[in-house]
C-alpha cells in the first residue's frame, strides 16, 4: 500500500525534480572529492555546504507550500519549526563536543560553564544519543505544531488572524531563546561543533555526506508531499483551501485535516532545520525572527505557490540570489532583492512555475491557484 | 527648571557684579582662593571649591557657576584663573571675580579647568548654601533641595536663618524638610526634635523620605520612641508609595499603549479598512521620523529661534511626506494587487527592504539626532506620580490623532466615500465615487498617520533605518487583537496591551513580560478568533 | 523511453550548470593582496558596522598610496553579511576559500564572531576583531583588538569606587553574552570589594528595547536609598538612545546617579540630544577627544575621506587602525602573507595607537591599551576624566570567574594553546 | 409534540445576532421521507434555520433532534453531515479547482477520517456510483473539466450531485433554481423529486412556480417563526401570509 501511495505522486514534474536531485547526489561528491582542485569541474567545499544550505531551505519551502499552497494556511511562523529542529540537532552536536570545549568540562557546554551552571538541565538529557536527537528533531516541532494547531484550528482561527498568531508564536520563541536563562546559549546560540556521528564535521567527506543526506531528505520530502497532494487527502486539502465550510458540510472534520498536514509540515521543517545546522555550523535565536518566516513565504511565492517543484525552485533561486548579491553588490543588494519581490508579485502572480505552466499550456493537476481564489491571507 | 536657573544666573550676575565693585577689598581676599581652582587635579579643585564656599561671600557664586559651565581656564603664562568665552580662534578673557576684561588669548595659551561629576556635586552643594537667601524663589528652592540632598549639618545655621526670612510657603516647606533631614542625620539631636522631624519627613512621603526614615529606624542608639515613630512613618510612606506605584504603572501602561496606538492606527486604516497587509507600514513611520529630522535640521540651520516649534512644524510635513510616499506606492504597486491580500504582503515586504536601504543610502546607517523642544523635555510631579512632558504630549497626540481620524472617517464625505468603496466597490463606482482615487487617498491617509507616529517616535526612539522594523510586529498584534476593521478595537487593543505589558514587567521582567503578552494574544485569539471587537452574525462569513 | 532520456539529460545539464555556477572563477594572476572586510551593511547591525567598513577602506587606500605591502597593492573585498549570523560564517568561508584573502577585518557582535570562528580555524585564516567583548575565548586565528573586560569594565568600576564613592550598583544590560559575562565578572569583583548582594541590582532587557519608563524609574527608586548609586550599562547599541532619552526626561542627572556605559561611544551619542546627559560616563580605550597629534591627523583624514566634517570617530575604529597597522607590520616582518607566518610574526608587533602610546600584540592575541574614562559633554564628545597611567593588557580569561581563573592563553611555541590550565599544567581547559 | 417517529424535530429554537432575533422560537417537524418547501420573505430566517440545523450557528435556546434522539445543537458541522444531513447552498459552492469527477469523489459516502483519505484508492463500486451520478446530473461529458469552468446551472447540478453522492437521510436545499432559466428550473424540480426517493428534503425557495412544481407541503416563515403550514394553495389563501408578502 505504501508503494502505491508513493507512486501516486510520481508525475512528470516530480520525475524531473527527482532526476535533478539524483544527479546532484552523484555529481557533487564526484566534483568535490574526486576531481582535482585545478580542474574547472572541481567544486570547492564551500559551495557544497552552500548548496546543502539551499536544499535544506528548499525542504522548508516544501513544508510551507504544503500548508499554504495546498491547504490555505498562511504560516508566518514556519521558521519556528525549522529552528526548533535545528536546535534539537544543535544540542546533539553540542553534546558531541564533550570535553573539547574551551573550559574542558566533560559534560556542560561552554556557555553553561561561564554562566556558572553546575549541571546539565533536564531537557538536555538524552541529546548525547543521535537516535534521541533525531527523534526530537521530529517530535519537538511536531508537538508544538500539534498543540498550536489543536487549539487554533478548533477555535476556527483562520486567515490573517491565524497568520498573525503564528507570527506571535515565533516572536515569543525568539524572545524566549534570547534569554540566557533558558539554557540554549542565548543570543550566541549553539556553535563550534566538532563532530557528527563520530565524523569530523569539517572534513570534506562529512560535508559531502551531509549534502547527500540533505538531497535524500529533500527527495523523500518531495515524494511524500507529492504523493500526499495526489491522494484523496490532498484533494480534501485543496477543497479546504478553496471552500472550507463546504468541506465541513460534506462531513469532513476540517480541523483534523488541517492538524494533520500542519503537524506533518512542521516535522518536515524540523528535519530541514536539523540538516541546516551542521552545514552552516551555528543555530541561534535570530532564526526565529518573523522576517525569516516571511522570507520562506517569499521563496514559495517566487517559485509558484501550490506547485511543490516551484517551492523548491523558489527557495534555491532566492537564496542563490542572496548569496550572489551580498557579495557582488554589498551596498545595493537590498534594492535588488526587494525589487525582485515587488516585480515577481506584480508580473509573476503565479510564480516562476506558474508562468512556465501558462507558457507551455501544461495542465496542472488541481493545484495551481487562480489569482481570484487565492484568499490565503 | 533650566530656564529658571538661567534667569537666576543672569540676575545673580548683576547682583554679584555690584557686590564685587562695592567690596573690592573682599575680592582681593578671594583672589588666591580662586587661583587654587586651577591648581591641579580634581581633588585640589574640590578643596578650592570648599574653601570658596566657606567664605559665604556672594561674589563666589558667579565664579562657581562659570566653573560649572566649563568657562574657567588657567592662563598658562601666569597660572591665573580666568573666565573665557570662545571668539574667533581663541578666547576673550575676563576676570571671574570682577568681570574686568583681560584681553584675548590663543587656543594654546589657556587650559580648561576640567570638572567631573564629583566637582559638579561639590559646586551645587556650595551654591546651595550660598543661594539660600537669593532673591529668586526658584533659586532658593533649588538651594533648599540641594541642602536636603547633602544633609550637611554645617549648613544648619544658614538654613535656619533662611527659614526665618522665608515667605514663600512652598520654599519654606522644602526648607523645613531639609532642616528635618539634617536633624535626623546629625548626631546628638534631642528626641523631641527628631520626632518632629520624622513627622515632617513623613509628610514629604517620597522615595528619599523612605530611605531617610529607614536610616533612622535602623540607626544604632536611637531611642525606642524615635524608633517606633520612624517605623510607623516608614510604613505609612511605604504604603503611600506602593499606591502611587500602581498609579505610576498605569501611567506607564497608558503611555506605552499610546505609542502602540500611534504605530498601529495607520495600519488599522491600510490593513483594517482596505485589507492591504502593509509590511512597509513601519517604513512609513520611519520616513515620518526622518522628515522630522530634516525639518529640525533645517530649522537649526536657518531659524534656530523656531527650534521649540520644530516638532509642530514637522507634524504636517511628516504627514504629507509619508502620505505622498504612500500614494506613490499605492499607485505603482498596490493597486494591481487588490483582492490578493497575500501578494500585497510580499510586495510591501519587498518595498520595505527597498525603503530601508534607500534611507540608509541617503542618510547613512547611523542614528540621527532629533532634539526635544523645551516643552517636551523634563518632567513634573503629580502627587507621587512622575510624568515626563514628552510622554504626556505623546499620549495627548495619540488620542488627538485617533479622534481626528474617527471624525474624518465617520463625519466627512471623504470618510463616507472610503467606507462606501471598501464595502461595495462597484456600487460606489456606480454612484460616481472615483474608486481608484479613493484607494490612493485612503492608503495615503494610513501612511500619513504612520508618518505622524514617526514624529512622536523620533522623541523617544532611535531615528535610524531600522526604526520601522521594531514596531511592525507590535502594530499587527494590536490591530489583530483589537479586531480587524475596527478603530475602537485598535484603541482598546493598544491600551490593553500596553497596560498588561507594564503591569507584568515589574514581576516578570521586560523579556518574560513581552513573551507573556504574546502568549496572551495567542490564547485570546482562540477565545475570540476575530479579535476583541469582532463583527458578529452573518456578515462575518460573507 | 526517448522522453525519459531527454528529461534525464535536461536534468543532468541543469545540475551541471548549477554546480558550475558555484565553481570559482579561474584564478587570476596574483598581483594584489586581498583583504576581506566582513561587516554588516544592512540589517540591525549596519548602524555600527558600516563605519568600520569605511575606515578599513580608508586605511587600505592610504596604505596603497604608500606603496602597498610587500610591493603589492592591497585590494579590499567587501561583502555584506547582513546582520545574519549564519551568513557571517558563509561569507567568511567565501572570503577565505573563494577570494583567498590574506586577512579579514570584521564582525561586531559576539555571535557573529562565534559563528565565523570555526571557519577561520578550519581554513586557517586571520581575523581581526575590533570590538570590546566578554573575553573567555582565545583562538589561534583571531586577533582581538577590542577591549577585554579588564580593559574596560574593571577600570570603570574602579574609577566609580574611587572618585564617586559609589556604594550601590545597578548592572543593566541587554540579555546576551557580553553583558551577562561582564556583569558576572563585575558582581564577583564588587563583592570582593565588600559590596553587599542587596546593593547590587541586575537587570536584563531584550534587544532593541525601547520602552524604558519602568526600568529608569526602578533605577531611581534603587538609587534613592541614601547610598551613592551608579549604573553600569552594558546595554546594546540600538536600545541606548531610548534609554538615554528616558534618563534625560526623568531627570536622572549624572551628579545623582551616574551611568557608565561600555557600548556607548561617539557614534551612538550622535543620535541623542546630549544636554540632559552631561556627566554620564563611558569607558573606552580611545575617545575622539584624545588630544594627540596622531589622533588629530586621523580625524582629519577620516573626515576628508567621508567628506563629512562632522563625522565622528570611535573606539572600534581605532581598534581597526591598530589591527591593520599590526597586520601590515607583521606581513612585512614575515615577508609573506601566508597565514602561519603572519600569525607567528604578529605576536610582539608594536604599533602606535591614537592616544599617544604604543600598543603591542600579546601572546594571547589581545593587545595592550590604555583605559580612558570620559564624561559626556554637551557637544556629544567625551571629556576624559581619567586615564590609566600605563597600558593594560587584555586578559582573555577573567580572574573573577571560577572556571576561567586558572586558564591562560599563549600562542607562542612551545605552548601554543588558547586555554592552558595552570593548575593541571595541561592544554584544554579545566580538564576532568 | 413528540420527537418519536420524526426525522427532524425542531422545538422552540431562537437565535439572535447583536440583538436582532433571526429565529424566534421556531418549531418544525419533518417526517421520514417527507419533502417540505419553506417559503418566506427576505429576512424571515430561512437561511439561519438551515445554519442552525447543520451546526453552523448555535441556537441560543431550543432543541433540535435528529431521528428522534440525536441532539444536533451539541455537534459540529462535520458530525452532523456524517449523521446524514446534506446541504446545498444558495450560491452554488463547489470546489472550483477540482474536476467534476474529483468533486463527486470527495462527496462520496466513504469514511471521513484523515487516514482513510490518505489510504483511499478508487474502487469499482465507487467508480460505478460516480458514473451513475454523472448520468443523473447530465455532467458526464464534463467529468474532466475543472468545476470552476462550469456554467451556473451546471454548478447547481454538480452540487446536487454531490449531495446525492453523500447519500444523506435529510437534504437541505437552499434556492436551487435561483438564476436558472425556466427549462432548467423544470429539470431541476424533476431532478430533486427523483433523488428525494426515500429521503427527506427541505427546500427553501422564492420561486413559486418551482414550489408548485414540487407539489409538497409548504411552511411559511416570518420573522423567525412559522406563520403557516399546509399545501401551497391553502397557505396562499391565508390572510396573514398575504399580508406579509404584500407588506401590509
Amino acid at each position: 500500500m505504501l508503494t502505491r501511495f508513493l507512486l501516486l505522486g510520481l508525475d512528470k514534474r516530480a520525475g524531473v525534480l527527482l532526476t535533478v536531485l539524483a544527479v546532484l547526489a552523484v555529481a557533487v561528491p564526484v566534483m568535490a572529492l574526486a576531481v582535482p582542485p585545478d580542474s574547472p569541474f572541481h567544486l570547492p567545499m564551500h559551495s557544497v555546504s552552500l548548496l546543502g544550505k539551499y536544499l535544506s531551505f528548499a525542504l522548508l519551502a516544501l513544508a510551507l507550500d504544503l500548508v499554504w499552497g495546498y491547504c490555505g494556511i498562511l504560516s508566518l511562523g514556519h521558521a519556528a519549526f525549522f529552528t526548533l529542529g535545528g536546535y534539537a540537532m544543535g544540542m546533539y552536536l553540542m553534546r558531541q563536543i564533550g570535553p573539547r570545549g574551551v573550559y574542558g568540562h566533560p559534560e556542560l557546554p561552554d556557555f553553561m560553564v561561564f554562566l556558572n551552571w553546575k549541571e546539565l538541565p533536564w531537557y538536555w538529557q538524552g541529546f548525547d544519543q543521535f537516535w534521541f536527537a533525531a527523534l526530537m528533531v521530529l517530535a519537538v516541532p511536531g508537538l508544538l505544531a500539534f498543540a498550536f494547531g489543536w487549539f487554533a484550528f478548533r477555535s476556527r482561527v483562520t486567515g490573517v488572524y491565524l497568520s498573525i498568531i503564528t507570527q506571535a508564536m515565533t516572536f515569543a520563541l525568539l524572545l524566549a531563546f534570547f534569554r540566557n536563562d533558558m539554557g540554549f546559549g542565548g543570543n550566541n546560540g549553539l556553535t563550534d561543533f566538532k563532530e557528527i556521528l563520530g565524523y569530523d564535521i569539517q572534513a570534506p567527506a562529512t560535508r559531502v555526506g551531509l549534502f547527500v543526506a540533505t538531497v535524500a531528505a529533500l527527495a523523500a520530502g518531495y515524494m511524500v508531499a507529492s504523493s500526499l497532494v495526489a491522494s484523496k487527502l490532498g484533494k480534501v486539502l485543496v477543497a479546504v483551501r478553496d471552500a472550507e465550510s463546504r468541506v465541513r458540510f460534506l462531513g469532513y472534520s476540517v480541523e483534523r485535516y488541517k492538524l494533520f498536514v500542519w503537524t506533518l509540515s512542521a516535522c518536515m521543517a524540523g528535519v530541514a532545520g536539523a540538516l541546516y545546522v551542521p552545514q552552516v555550523g551555528i543555530i541561534n535565536p535570530s532564526e526565529f525572527a518573523p522576517a525569516a518566516s516571511i522570507e520562506a513565504v517569499i521563496w514559495v511565492a517566487v517559485g509558484g505557490r501550490g506547485t511543490l517543484a516551484g517551492a523548491v525552485l523558489g527557495a534555491v533561486l532566492v537564496n542563490y540570489g542572496k548569496t550572489y548579491f551580498t557579495a557582488a553588490l554589498p551596498e545595493l543588494w537590498l534594492f535588488a532583492l526587494g525589487g525582485l519581490f515587488v516585480l515577481v508579485t506584480l508580473f509573476l502572480p503565479k510564480g516562476i512555475l506558474g508562468l512556465a505552466a501558462d507558457r507551455f499550456r501544461k495542465r496542472e493537476p488541481a493545484a495551481a491557484v487562480p489569482a481570484a481564489a487565492s484568499k490565503g491571507a | 527648571m533650566p530656564r529658571a536657573l538661567r534667569l537666576w544666573a543672569a540676575m545673580l550676575l548683576v547682583v554679584a557684579a555690584t557686590a564685587a565693585t562695592l567690596s573690592g577689598a573682599l575680592a582681593a581676599d578671594l583672589k588666591p582662593l580662586v587661583r587654587n581652582l586651577g591648581a591641579g587635579g580634581f581633588a585640589d579643585t574640590e578643596a578650592a571649591i570648599a574653601a570658596l564656599a566657606q567664605t559665604g561671600d556672594p561674589a563666589v557664586v558667579p565664579v562657581l557657576q562659570a566653573l560649572e559651565a566649563g568657562d574657567l581656564y588657567v592662563r598658562k603664562e601666569d597660572r591665573e584663573v580666568v573666565r573665557g568665552s570662545a571668539s574667533n580662534g581663541g578666547y576673550t578673557l575676563t576676570d571671574p571675580l570682577g568681570g574686568a576684561a583681560l584681553g584675548e588669548a590663543g587656543r594654546g595659551a589657556v587650559d580648561k579647568i576640567r570638572i567631573n561629576n564629583s566637582l559638579r556635586r561639590a559646586i551645587s552643594a556650595a551654591l546651595g548654601s550660598l543661594t539660600l537667601m537669593s532673591p529668586d524663589a526658584g533659586a532658593r528652592r533649588a538651594a533648599a533641595d540641594s541642602v536636603f540632598k547633602t544633609r550637611n549639618p554645617d549648613g544648619l545655621a544658614a538654613l535656619e536663618t533662611a527659614l526665618g526670612r522665608e515667605n514663600d510657603p512652598a520654599v519654606r516647606s522644602i526648607m523645613e524638610q531639609a532642616r528635618a533631614a539634617i536633624l535626623l542625620t546629625a548626631a546628638g539631636t534631642p528626641d523631641a526634635d527628631r520626632l518632629g522631624a520624622i513627622e515632617t519627613i513623613r509628610a514629604r512621603g517620597d522615595q528619599e523620605s523612605l530611605a531617610l526614615l529607614n536610616a533612622v529606624r535602623s540607626a544604632e542608639g536611637a531611642s525606642a520612641a524615635v524608633r517606633a515613630a520612624a517605623d510607623k512613618a516608614f510604613e505609612a510612606v511605604e504604603m503611600r508609595l506602593s499606591l502611587w506605584g500602581m498609579a505610576q504603572n498605569l501611567w506607564y501602561g497608558l503611555s506605552l499603549g499610546s505609542v502602540l496606538l500611534l504605530a498601529a492606527i495607520g495600519l488599522a486604516v491600510t490593513f483594517g479598512v482596505m485589507g492591504v497587509i502593509n509590511m512597509a507600514h513601519g517604513e512609513m513611520v520611519m520616513i515620518g521620523a526622518y522628515a522630522t529630522f530634516l525639518v529640525q535640521d533645517a530649522i537649526r540651520t536657518y531659524a534656530p529661534g523656531l527650534f521649540d516649534a520644530s516638532i509642530l512644524i514637522a507634524i504636517p510635513v511628516a504627514f504629507l511626506v509619508s502620505g505622498a510616499v504612500g500614494v506613490l506606492i499605492e499607485r505603482t504597486v498596490i493597486r494591481w494587487l487588490y483582492g490578493r491580500p497575500l501578494e500585497t504582503l510580499l510586495a510591501t515586504w519587498g518595498l520595505s527592504l527597498v525603503l530601508q536601504q534607500a534611507v540608509r543610502s541617503i542618510f547613512g546607517p547611523t542614528n540621527r539626532e532629533v532634539g526635544a523642544p523645551s516643552w517636551m523635555s523634563g518632567s513634573f510631579e503629580l502627587g507621587g506620580l512622575v510624568i515626563t512632558h514628552g510622554r504626556l504630549w505623546i499620549v495627548i497626540f495619540a488620542f488627538l490623532v485617533f479622534g481626528l481620524l474617527l471624525v474624518a472617517l465617520k463625519r466627512t464625505w471623504f470618510g463616507l466615500a472610503i467606507r462606501a468603496v471598501t464595502q461595495n466597490r462597484n456600487m460606489a463606482s456606480a454612484m460616481g465615487i472615483r474608486t481608484a482615487r479613493m484607494d490612493a487617498l485612503t492608503f495615503g491617509l494610513g501612511s500619513g498617520i504612520a508618518g505622524l507616529a514617526g514624529v512622536a517616535l523620533s522623541q523617544i526612539d532611535n531615528v535610524s533605518p531600522n526604526l520601522g522594523q521594531s514596531y511592525i510586529i507590535d502594530s499587527f498584534m494590536v490591530v489583530v487583537f483589537g479586531g480587524v476593521g475596527n478603530l475602537w478595537g485598535t484603541l482598546v487593543g493598544a491600551l490593553a496591551l500596553g497596560t498588561v505589558n507594564k503591569f507584568l514587567e515589574p514581576y516578570a521582567g521586560a523579556v518574560l513580560g513581552k513573551i507573556l503578552v504574546l502568549i496572551f494574544i495567542i490564547l485570546f485569539i482562540q477565545r475570540r478568533p476575530r479579535g476583541l471587537f469582532a463583527l458578529k452574525g452573518r456578515a462575518v462569513e460573507a | 523511453m526517448l522522453k525519459t532520456t531527454r528529461t534525464l539529460a535536461a536534468a543532468a545539464g541543469l545540475a551541471m550548470l548549477a554546480a558550475s555556477v558555484f565553481a570559482p572563477a579561474v584564478a587570476r594572476a596574483q598581483d594584489t593582496i586581498k583583504v576581506g572586510i566582513l561587516h554588516s551593511l544592512s540589517g540591525t547591525m549596519a548602524i555600527s558596522e558600516t563605519t568600520l567598513k569605511d575606515v578599513m577602506l580608508m586605511l587600505i587606500e592610504e596604505q596603497n598610496k604608500k606603496g602597498g605591502v610587500l610591493g603589492k597593492k592591497l585590494e579590499p573585498v567587501v561583502v555584506d553579511p547582513a546582520s545574519n549570523w549564519p551568513l557571517f560564517a558563509e561569507k567568511a568561508r567565501e572570503l577565505l576559500s573563494k577570494d583567498k584573502v590574506a586577512a579579514v577585518f570584521g564582525c561586531w557582535t559576539s555571535v557573529s564572531r562565534k559563528s565565523v570562528l570555526p571557519v577561520f580555524e578550519e581554513l586557517n585564516g586571520i581575523l581581526f576583531y575590533p570590538v570590546q567583548y566578554e573575553g573567555e575565548e582565545s583562538s589561534r586565528n583571531v586577533f582581538y583588538t577590542g577591549a577585554a573586560p579588564n580593559q574596560q569594565a574593571i577600570p570603570a568600576v574602579d574609577y566609580l569606587l574611587a572618585n564617586e564613592k559609589v556604594e550601590r550598583w545597578v548592572l543593566a544590560g541587554t540579555d546576551y553574552v557580553y553583558p551577562r559575562t561582564t556583569n558576572k565578572i563585575l558582581e564577583a569583583y564588587l563583592k570582593g570589594k565588600g559590596v553587599k548582594a542587596e546593593d547590587i541590582m541586575v537587570n536584563y532587557t531584550p534587544f532593541g528595547h525601547s520602552d524604558w519608563q519602568s526600568i529608569v524609574s526602578d533605577i531611581k527608586k534603587f538609587g534613592s536609598a541614601g547610598k551613592k548609586t551608579a549604573v553600569v550599562s552594558t546595554i546594546n547599541g540600538d536600545a541606548n538612545v531610548p534609554f538615554y532619552k528616558e534618563l534625560g526626561n526623568q531627570g536622572v542627572k549624572a551628579q545623582d546617579i551616574p551611568v557608565v556605559a561600555f557600548s556607548v561611544g561617539e557614534e551612538e551619542l550622535a543620535g541623542v540630544d546630549t544636554k540632559p546627559l552631561l556627566g554620564h560616563l563611558a569607558a573606552w580605550n580611545y575617545f575622539q577627544s584624545v588630544d594627540t597629534p596622531e589622533n588629530a591627523d586621523f580625524i582629519k583624514k577620516w573626515q576628508a575621506f567621508t567628506k563629512n566634517p562632522k563625522r565622528v570617530t570611535n573606539d572600534p575604529m581605532e581598534a581597526h587602525v591598530i589591527g591593520f597597522n599590526m597586520w601590515v607590520k607583521a606581513v612585512e616582518k614575515a615577508g609573506t602573507v601566508a597565514s602561519d607566518a603572519v600569525i607567528d610574526s604578529l605576536i610582539g608587533v608594536t604599533v602606535p595607537n591614537l592616544s599617544g602610546g604604543y600598543s603591542a600584540m600579546m601572546p594571547n592575541h589581545h593587545i595592550s591599551k590604555p583605559v580612558l574614562i570620559g564624561e559626556v559633554q554637551e557637544n556629544g564628545q567625551f571629556e576624559i576624566v581619567s586615564q590609566t597611567p600605563g597600558l593594560v593588557v587584555g586578559d582573555e580569561w577573567s580572574d573573577f570567574l571560577p572556571d576561567s581563573k586558572s586558564l591562560i592563553s599563549d600562542w607562542r611555541a612551545p605552548m601554543s594553546c588558547g586555554n592552558f590550565n595552570t593548575a593541571t599544567g595541561k592544554c584544554g581547559g579545566k580538564g576532568s | 409534540m413528540s420527537a418519536e417517529n420524526t426525522l427532524l424535530y425542531v422545538d422552540g429554537v431562537s437565535v439572535s445576532f447583536d440583538g436582532f432575533r433571526a429565529l424566534n422560537s421556531l418549531s418544525l417537524i419533518i417526517g421520514p421521507g417527507e419533502m417540505r418547501a419553506i417559503i418566506g420573505p427576505n429576512g424571515a430566517g430561512k437561511t439561519t434555520m438551515m445554519d442552525v440545523i447543520t451546526g453552523k450557528t448555535r441556537p441560543n435556546t431550543g432543541t433540535i433532534l435528529f431521528e428522534g434522539g440525536t441532539d444536533l445543537t451539541r455537534m459540529d458541522e462535520a458530525a452532523i453531515a456524517n449523521l446524514g444531513i446534506g446541504r446545498k447552498f444558495q450560491r452554488p459552492t463547489v470546489f472550483e479547482n477540482h474536476t467534476v469527477w474529483d468533486n463527486l469523489e470527495l462527496a462520496l459516502k466513504n469514511p471521513r477520517k484523515t487516514w482513510s483519505a490518505l489510504a483511499y484508492g478508487m474502487n469499482p463500486k465507487d467508480r460505478a456510483r460516480i458514473e451513475e451520478i454523472l448520468d443523473i446530473t447530465r455532467l458526464s461529458p464534463r467529468r474532466e473539466r475543472l468545476a470552476g469552468s462550469l456554467s451556473h446551472g451546471e454548478k447547481q447540478w454538480l452540487e446536487i450531485g454531490m449531495l446525492l453522492a453523500q447519500d444523506p437521510k435529510l437534504l437541505l436545499v437552499d434556492e436551487p433554481v435561483a438564476g436558472m432559466t425556466d427549462a432548467e428550473t423544470e429539470q431541476t424540480a424533476h431532478l430533486l423529486k427523483t433523488i428525494a426517493g426515500t429521503r427527506s428534503v427541505i427546500v427553501v425557495e422564492h420561486d413559486m412556480v418551482f414550489v408548485r412544481e414540487l407539489g409538497v407541503k409548504v411552511t411559511v416563515l416570518h420573522e423567525g417563526s412559522v406563520l403557516a403550514e399546509g399545501s401551497l394553495d391553502s397557505v396562499s389563501a391565508n390572510r396573514q401570509v398575504i399580508d406579509v408578502y404584500l407588506g401590509r
